[in-house]
């Protein structure tokens, strides 16, 4: 299935050029991960130029520029059937997930044919026909609904797993424990996903953070845990295969935490000039996942020519969604009152 | 027609749903010994721990999850133990539940009925007997039900449980004993109230338990040849405008009684929508009764300062028929 | 008298405050970078970080934490960033801080400040755009403010700050930039309004950002020679009874207006006690304004369906001045 | 400063009869243990009385009784002017924090001269004249106000210590981890402990809670916490003067794993019939502390006559307590809208 770099096997490293590589790289593998992550970004740069520049994005939009390997490697392991929540700074996830650009452009743009019908905006982006069970606007709010959902499907005997994805931050909120230690007492089939792009807003984290590790919060809840370096795709992966054989074996949870990095603002509009001086840029330099896998595929022969026309492709794919939202109408008036309820609708009594 | 309690109504309607769909499941604190009012005593037994199921203490956890469990599928009955316990979960109700459907845009259900047991009860004090089914009226995406006898217990949990939206659903823990007849052929309807009593004088309008406050200060009323109609609303979201609006045409007078703080009550919305839409109809002011805006206290000759009685709501009837002073 | 925003009256507030009273802090995420709508900015460099407090984003543990350190002797000022949020910490809100004083039988109080900006601010949707202050008002204990302009901002920030109990405290997130004069001697009272238009035609009563809309319509209608008396009620609770009394008094004509969702929201309590009290001065029927029971979108077309505009009050406020249908 | 069983000395300890014994008990220490523990018991014991052949007690009241020696114990080392807050089962520890009992049994019977003025009642009970900032009639709540009142010391600059009373359930709710974290970041000179008396109402808490360790969670949140017999006054209260020692020196929080066991039901009206047969019995043989702590002093050589006088003494002085609440009126009735706020308030505008 596709060119190796090395002779498959057990997984062995290597160090090649000052870096380590796994000698069992399948290049298709690497190349699709790369491939994944051209998307997210160029999907989230196509949504803040209409943000900046011509100011089609009404909302707040949260970017994970940066953050790219932590949706590409877990979910590359889901199924459709899969079911996922996830957070204010949903994007990456929900294209990882299977979710059409072009609907979702056109949510991010307030339009007809987005794919919550325009009404959810960024924040609340959501694709239940792939699984993902929306976004949310409300930090750690997705973490009791995702022990719900694995409860749901233990309930139900269906043989689909969750995945949760949240935030630093959101290890600081009640949900966090009340939905982690949920899913402990139930034995439920899902992984908790702690994206950890060391800011919450302006504040750095740790600062409001007691402890060393998230993990060990975890741990103390009897989950199997593990730290992972959430800039490397492959390192992603793996760590996700394990899990998730594990879930998908066992039924029960587990955690994995990854440090990943916020190379932009908190929202589109935020300078995030409250960081130290140097430190995106140094940082940018150093942990950028796509910068990565492309050094790696490189080392591992792969021509620079190819992964450029991977990045093209993914900028036109999310160009040509910008274009169909763009040209896409507002929401019909009158679905403002469909979909609230069906009992004392507000079509038929609004007052 | 069977006789049962209140409790018992609304634990038949559960059984009976549960043999029927088994999708539909429960899950609360100590639910696995019959929940702390004994509402759901002999479940566990019959349908087992996964679909009766107890819980940590973790409000915020058990509304979260019997949502992300709706979205995939079941149709959860979340118990809440006391109403004011389910404010550990107002993010997961208000910003969550009620409103994901429409976030979604259509994508999503969430057919949940969250048993809220509300109101005073004796010397349970300021944490323990607060009534806030106005709250939840006010939130949309949100059905609110107060049923007052084992019928309406009975016919609307099972219309609960059958909605596709989510129900807040506010039993009062004073009348968990309460017996009455139950047929089970008569269907619970959201929106229309249930005239307990017809009257010609003054109408009452009232609902959860000082809705049988109100048919006793009716009966007292009689007494004096004051012919009171009182209006049992039974759900509050959406709620019978028709039925009152129909009944103060006749009246002429309307007097709304609950036991939550009038203040932002709920009773305010009904004599505002009468007062909106009917105004030329009332012979008489308007009036609410309701609890002052002060706490309840756990001492009973102060708590007893914060009840509206069946003697009270029948004295404001009375002031109501009075002839205007000269 | 200076001019400043909105934003900047009620931030001045505060630093005067802290001047005065080492007891006073703020607490919040974000706040040592300004707050989420910089309405702090500078505070931290003024008082320092122990008193321009960072949080970790724990609005339970933010409003539960303060309240004990209020219970000790401090005086917090706590920031919950979107109303929306502060439902994270509505046990802490409603069953410990509103409560405590009187559970406890007078031995303590809860002298604190909770900023809770509210409102609809274009496409932030269904989870970050909702005026739920009929609730804060509904709950005995409480204090209840929404102010609408810089002046009011500061001299009600003032006031909250050194009132010793619970003020919920309701800033519209829509005017952080608004500007206006603000006199620093002009002091805030609680339950007393402000009229910003006197007029004997119509009263429209408002508060929020609302009431300036409700101040555009009455310039609309003045155009159109109807005399509008605009009450921008700045507390709910207390509210000023008397004023909009008086001024029914004089126009007959109640129309309130707000941005809340109509069903339930604090326009129903202002029209049912008009209603009660009043309703023999009433030449038509009182009016409520505001959104319908539906959700807010984040597509502009449908969000601005749910809002009310100064047109929408107008054009109500015209239909009662128009001669009865024959 | 009293009579010694042994030497002082560094603690050692020594098998005595089978049991072990401190080498360095302070017989008089052990004594005023014991007897606070019989204070508290004989209290509960008159308040259930009340309640149960009387009807003299309205509300729920929850009682403590097999759980006294952690009240006893820990608050042994705070002074007056220390904080404190507690849950629905706050008897104990409002007695060992110095409240009056006669305050307190007027409180639980509604009457005038109740600590709450009759407000509260049991579930409610506090003494700000001792630092007690109040009982919890929501479990977990006190936890954040817990914290927030050493967060108020250290703003102040006072030297007060706060200590943070929850139970086994209360653990498995958002303010466990807000509140720890809340303590850690902060760095507050806090005491959280647990008392674990192995029940949530009617569940067996093990049931419902993830993981092995509370103690666990705690310190993967940063604190130094440690596991202790609940049942060992004399463990609780030396645990205790460490942990107490180190915050009062260093402000920074720790937290203590109490183990102990609810002797009757979650309320005076529950039969407890969920339990195994036979445990309570069990346990109540085993591990009740006053049992122990008798034994304990017994086999250093003090006599039968002089504990059976202090028993005496602490049921007599509760009985009087009780006798004096009996003898209360009720609050006057103009009391019923004062306190609940000074702006709008009801007594001037009920609605
Ligand atoms: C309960 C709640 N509090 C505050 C906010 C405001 N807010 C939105 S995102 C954010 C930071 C979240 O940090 P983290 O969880 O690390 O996620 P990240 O933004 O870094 O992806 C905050 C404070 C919110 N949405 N919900
Ligand atoms: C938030 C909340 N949920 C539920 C309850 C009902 N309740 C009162 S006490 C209790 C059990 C508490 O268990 P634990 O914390 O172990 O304390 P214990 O009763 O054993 O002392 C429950 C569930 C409550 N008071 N508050
Ligand atoms: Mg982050
Ligand atoms: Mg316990």
């Amino acid at each position: 299935m596709g060119r190796t770099a090395a002779p498959p096997g057990a997984a062995e490293e290597a160090g090649i050029g000052g870096r380590v590589i796994r000698r069992n790289l399948d290049i298709d593998t690497g190349l699709d991960r790369l491939a994944m992550m051209e998307r997210i970004r160029a999907f989230e740069a196509a949504a803040e130029r209409a943000a900046v520049d011509e100011g089609l994005v009404l909302g707040a939009i949260h970017l994970s520029t940066g953050q790219e390997a932590v949706a590409t490697g877990i979910i590359a392991h889901l199924d459709r059937a899969d079911y996922m929540t996830s957070t204010h700074r949903g994007h990456g996830h929900t294209i990882a997930k299977g979710a059409d650009p072009v609907a979702m452009m056109k949510e991010l743009l307030g339009r007809e044919g987005g794919c919550c019908g325009g009404k959810g905006g960024s924040m609340h982006i959501a694709d239940f026909g792939v699984g993902m069970l929306g976004a949310n606007g409300v930090v750690s709010a997705n973490i009791t609904i995702a022990a719900g959902a694995a409860h749901g499907v233990k309930l139900l005997g269906g043989d689909q797993i969750t995945v949760c994805f949240f935030g630093d931050g959101a290890a600081n909120r009640g949900p966090f424990l009340e939905g982690i230690n949920w899913a402990g007492v139930f034995d439920l089939p899902i992984l908790f996903v702690c994206e950890d792009n060391r800011y919450s807003a302006s504040t750095r984290t740790a600062d409001m953070t007691a402890g060393d590790s998230l993990a060990d919060r975890a741990r103390a809840m009897g989950l199997t845990a593990a730290e992972i370096d959430g800039n490397d795709v492959n390192a992603v992966a793996e760590a996700a295969a394990g899990a998730i054989g594990r879930i998908r074996a066992t039924g029960r949870p587990e955690f994995l935490h990854a440090v990943t990095y916020r190379q932009g603002g908190h929202t589109y509009f935020d300078p995030a000039a409250y960081r130290p001086p140097g430190e995106a840029a140094r940082m940018a330099e150093t942990t950028d996942p796509i910068r990565r896998q492309r050094e790696l595929l490189a080392d591992a022969g792969v021509a620079a020519a190819q992964m450029d026309a991977i990045r093209a492709e993914a900028r036109a794919e999310m160009e040509a969604a910008l274009d169909a939202a763009r040209a896409a109408p507002w929401p019909p008036a009158a679905s403002a009152f469909a979909d609230v309820q069906d009992i004392g609708s507000p079509q038929r009594e609004p007052f | 027609m069977a006789v049962m309690s209140y409790a018992e109504a609304a634990k038949q309607a559960i059984a009976e749903a549960m043999r029927a769909d088994p999708r539909v499941w429960c899950v609360g604190e100590d639910l696995g010994r019959g929940g702390v009012f004994k509402q759901y005593v002999g479940l566990v037994e019959e349908f087992g721990p996964a679909r009766v199921s107890d819980a940590p203490i973790s409000e915020a956890a058990i509304m979260g999850a019997a949502f992300g469990a709706a979205l995939v599928g079941t149709r959860p009955i979340v118990e809440m133990r006391f109403a004011d316990f389910a404010l550990c979960a107002t993010d997961e109700l208000v910003n969550q539940i009620a409103k994901a459907r429409y976030m979604f845009g259509g994508q999503s259900r969430a057919p949940m009925v969250i048993r809220k047991p509300m109101g005073m009860w004796r010397s349970s004090a300021a944490q323990h007997s607060q009534s806030l089914e106005a709250w939840y009226a006010h939130i949309p995406g949100l059905v609110v039900v107060c049923p007052s006898t084992p019928q309406d217990n009975y016919a609307m949990m099972k219309a609960a449980i059958a909605c596709d939206d989510p129900v807040v659903y506010l039993e009062h823990k004073n009348i968990w004993a309460l017996e009455g007849e139950v047929d089970p052929d008569a269907p619970g309807a959201f929106g229309q109230a249930r005239i307990r009593r017809q009257g010609g004088d003054v109408t009452i309008v009232s609902w959860s338990d000082c809705a049988n406050r109100a048919a006793a200060a009716a009966a007292m009323l009689a007494e004096d040849g004051i012919d009171a109609e009182v209006i049992d609303l039974i759900s509050l979201w959406p709620w019978d405008k028709a039925a009152v609006l129909g009944s103060v045409a006749r009246t002429g007078r309307l007097l709304v009684a609950h036991e939550a703080v009038a203040v932002g009550g709920f009773g305010a919305e009904v004599v505002a929508t009468v007062a909106e839409r009917a105004a030329h109809r009332l012979k008489v002011p308007p009036r609410r009764i309701g609890s002052p805006r002060g706490l309840i206290a756990y001492a009973p000759n102060l708590e007893d300062q914060m009840r509206v009685t069946a003697e009270a709501i029948a004295a404001a009837a009375r002031q109501m028929m009075e002839p205007a002073p000269a």
